[in-house]
């Protein structure tokens, strides 16, 4: 059912956990859908320097969330905003046609995210300003 | 690695004997029994045979009540739109619970597009039916209640006798769908007082593919597949021979062993229940703690999802099931489970161990000494479980 | 005594490599095609594959275009009653051909009860259907065509591919039962332009109980048994997987035999047809000389009874079938032969001799040896048969 | 299906053929119902002593002429009416449930036979009275 490499990054996840001071957090789903992911980012000169994440779901769910938090790493985040779904579940050698809503809620949980770091850092500027 | 396999109210493997009453039906004794020849009147003596064995484990006051299908589903399809449709004239109103298999539930809604009404019985927390409910559903516009016999998902066996008693009384036609306790639990049609009743040979050892219906005498029907004059006109289709055969010989070796293996089976359940409930927190017990079938095991882990803890029981050699939705891609996780009053985020998290002949001692113990684990690894991977506290984080 | 089996249009004997093929999942893999574990995804490539080897074998553009059956019956059954009752919205009537099978038949005529309207369109005395007589009976109301690809008791084969450009133009469903053909003549769901096409393993050395719909891309059918997901949906109930794979070996093997088994048997057919028409007087063929199945012989002979030769022919050793009345018991013979033109009392004294991979010209001619000795001892015993004028007494 | 003794008769029917100068005759059936028997009895004293037929029909009805003739065969005209279709069935050891019109087929046949009989007799009476 599942390609190689998502019971791979099922089976041992990167970067799970949290980024206690995090610069952006996002979290997308609803635990009564049964799939709910947190993700946590640590920016550093415009750049996603640290990802990690936590999952209450069914493997794709876990293997797109630990795909993704691989793919953002050391990218800018203008880089990081054109992380599609799409190239989520390619990145993982396709996912089961029912399974593709958890590649959605991977880049989901990215956007949310950065939008809270782009957030975030108004909030500082127009303090500092 | 060895294989664990606690799947058994899924499909359980064929036993040899029952292969070895097969083969002679897949080589050299082809006949169609529908022809008069030789060959045709020997695959007729084979089904006759098959038939009689499998009205006398049932209890049944004649072989031509049992009606043979190709499993449990074509079986509940049968029973329900067959009598739904032969009794039209007579009322419109189906009664049902609200914990049926999909073959009984989406058959009924079925019938709600054919102009039907469905009334759908609740269920205790325990996933047990009231019988007054089911009295206090009946309309004069009542022709069939359709009530399982025990659950799949959670192995509840529900007071069908008590049930059967009130719809006697009234002439109401009474199914039950009995294809998770037939050859795991006595079932005698009798005794459960049922004018129908389901079956199929898998899920006690016999093939895939092959089940019957049991249908009292006098039931009219209308049939389900319509063509040549088998099955006393009530089921067309050249007769899966060696199927039949080898679901009779199945049933009749489950009936003969069931007085050791029902006992066997429940001690190892119980072990493996309050083994999980010992060493996993956050853990409930689906169903009821007595009123279950022999080899259900059925928990809720909180903070977890379902098909990420079968994934894991697989890679550890473990195969079990999960009435979880992503293993079937939906977003609902099972009606069943919902239907007890489990919230979803904890219906999501449910897991089911079904044990079966083959289930020893040794098997029980790896299962308890590797899922705590799992559920552990899962929980701390979860967003809605904090470790430290040991309790959902928000 | 070495009995000469020529009754393969009712069954056949199944094939050793098709159950070499089965004999795993009757054994050691017996996982549910359903379950997400190791066992149940090995099955689920198993029918992964046998689906995938049968739309290949027919020519469908998908292997999703196919659906697993427990058999022909239903296969017919889910396909007439599934399409009619999904268009139900769009006309109620439904042509379909005076001689089909009567999974097709009787469907049609249960339709009727629930509001559809049914046409038949005769045959000719070779029992061929007219694609003009098709195109007669089409009004703004038809919804669905259903018409046989070749006929099971004489033989004749349809002109689908006419018919079926007929329909294509008006954008109306046509289903061909092709039970008798696959694996025998080529059929190819594109060259015949059907949109869907029952089949059953146990006319081509598969499995009993096992069969299969073809049912194009985009086509809505209410499913026959509703329940669990299996299918696409379409078909609830856990999967005769041994029964499948079975299923489809056979069709490959069949299909890659037919170049060489089907003139092989034609030249045995008319052999026989021959032997039998030179030998007996009073006899005729039924069905169409050149547009018949490549094993089937079909006679009638005049004065006797079909059942009581076939009992005789049955105590030579040899099995065969006819379109009596008495083999069903009832007192109507064969629809298809009445269709056909054929009087009452000689439609009573058909015989069916269908040829297979097994048949030798040995058995051919040990056929024609004892044939006219049971033929003439029987009209011997008849009242309508005077002896001496050898011709009709009254 | 049949019982052996169905087959024993079917098989090896007993008294096939016509009695030329036959003193009753009755036809019963009707070939478009594929069914078809013609019963010849020949009386001597009041008692039946040859009896003969010929049968257009399935296995069953073959059976069961044959076994009438053999049944009616020393019986007074007054035994011979007794005889039922139940009777020629038990007498071959019960047929088919679908195959019990043929047993009616051969009682109904015999009465004609014996009508017939019994009408000559009337007519060759009045002849002579
Ligand atoms: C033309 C035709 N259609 C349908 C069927 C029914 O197939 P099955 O017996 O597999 O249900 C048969 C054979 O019995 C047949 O010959
Ligand atoms: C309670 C119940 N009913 C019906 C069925 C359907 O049986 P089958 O898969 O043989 O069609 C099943 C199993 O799948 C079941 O557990």
């Amino acid at each position: 059912m599942y390609s190689e490499k998502v019971m791979d990054h099922f089976t041992n996840p990167r970067n799970v956990g949290e980024i206690p001071d995090a610069d952006g957090v996002g979290v997308e789903g609803n635990p009564v859908c049964g799939d709910i992911m947190k993700l946590w980012i640590k920016v550093e000169d415009g750049r996603i320097v640290d990802a990690r994440f936590k999952t209450f779901g069914c493997g794709a769910a876990i293997a797109t969330s630990s795909m993704i938090t691989e793919m953002v790493k050391g990218k800018t985040i203008e880089e990081a905003l054109q992380i599609t779904n799409t190239a989520v579940a390619e990145a993982l050698d396709g996912l089961p046609p029912v399974k593709m809503h958890c590649s959605n809620l991977a880049a989901d949980a990215l956007r949310k995210a950065i939008d809270d770091y782009l957030a975030k850092q108004k909030g500082a500027e127009s303090s500092n300003g | 690695m060895n294989r664990i396999y606690l799947d058994h109210a899924a499909t359980t493997p064929m036993r040899p004997e029952v292969l070895e009453a097969m083969l002679p039906y897949l080589r050299e004794q082809y006949g169609n029994p529908s022809s008069i020849y030789t060959e045709g009147r020997e695959a007729r003596k084979a089904l006759d045979r098959a038939r009689d064995r499998i009205a006398k484990v049932l209890g049944a006051s004649s072989p031509r009540e049992i009606i043979f299908t190709s499993g449990g589903s074509e079986a509940d399809n049968l029973a329900i739109k067959g009598a739904a449709f032969a009794l039209k004239n007579k009322g419109n109103h189906i009664i049902t619970s609200a914990i049926e298999h999909h073959a009984v539930y989406d058959t009924c809604r079925y019938l709600e597009k054919h102009g039907f009404k469905v009334t759908l019985v609740p269920v205790d927390s325990y996933g047990i039916v009231d019988p007054a409910a089911v009295e206090a559903a009946l309309t004069p516009e009542t022709i069939l209640v359709s009530i399982m016999h025990a659950n799949n998902e959670i192995g509840t066996i529900q007071p069908i006798a008590e049930i059967s008693k009130i719809l006697r009384e009234r002439g109401i036609l009474f199914h039950t769908d009995a294809v998770q306790t037939v050859g795991h639990i006595p079932v005698d049609v009798d005794e459960l007082g049922v004018d129908m009743l389901s079956l199929s040979a898998h899920k006690f050892y016999g093939p895939k593919g092959v089940g019957a219906l049991y249908v009292r005498k006098g039931i009219r029907l209308h049939p389900l597949i319509h063509g040549g004059g088998q099955e006393q006109n009530r089921r067309a289709g050249t007769e899966n021979v060696a199927g039949i055969v080898g679901m009779a010989e199945a049933l009749v070796l489950a009936a003969g062993e069931m007085g050791e293996e029902a006992p066997r089976q429940r001690e190892l359940r119980d072990r493996l229940i309050q083994g999980i409930l010992a060493r996993i927190p956050h853990t409930r017990l689906n169903g009821h703690p007595e009123k279950r079938l022999p080899g259900n095991v059925s928990v809720c882990f909180e903070y977890i999802e379902g098909e990420a803890l079968l994934l894991n029981l697989d890679m550890q050699g473990i195969a079990a099931s999960s009435g979880s939705a992503c293993t079937s891609g939906s977003l609902e996780p099972s009606h069943v489970l919902l239907a007890l009053g489990l919230p979803h985020e904890i219906a999501h998290g449910s897991l089911r161990l079904t044990l079966g002949r083959g289930t020893t001692a040794a098997e029980i113990d790896a299962v308890l000494e590797v899922l705590p684990g799992i559920v552990e690894k899962l929980r701390q991977m979860s967003p809605l479980y904090d470790a430290n506290a040991g309790c959902k984080a928000h």
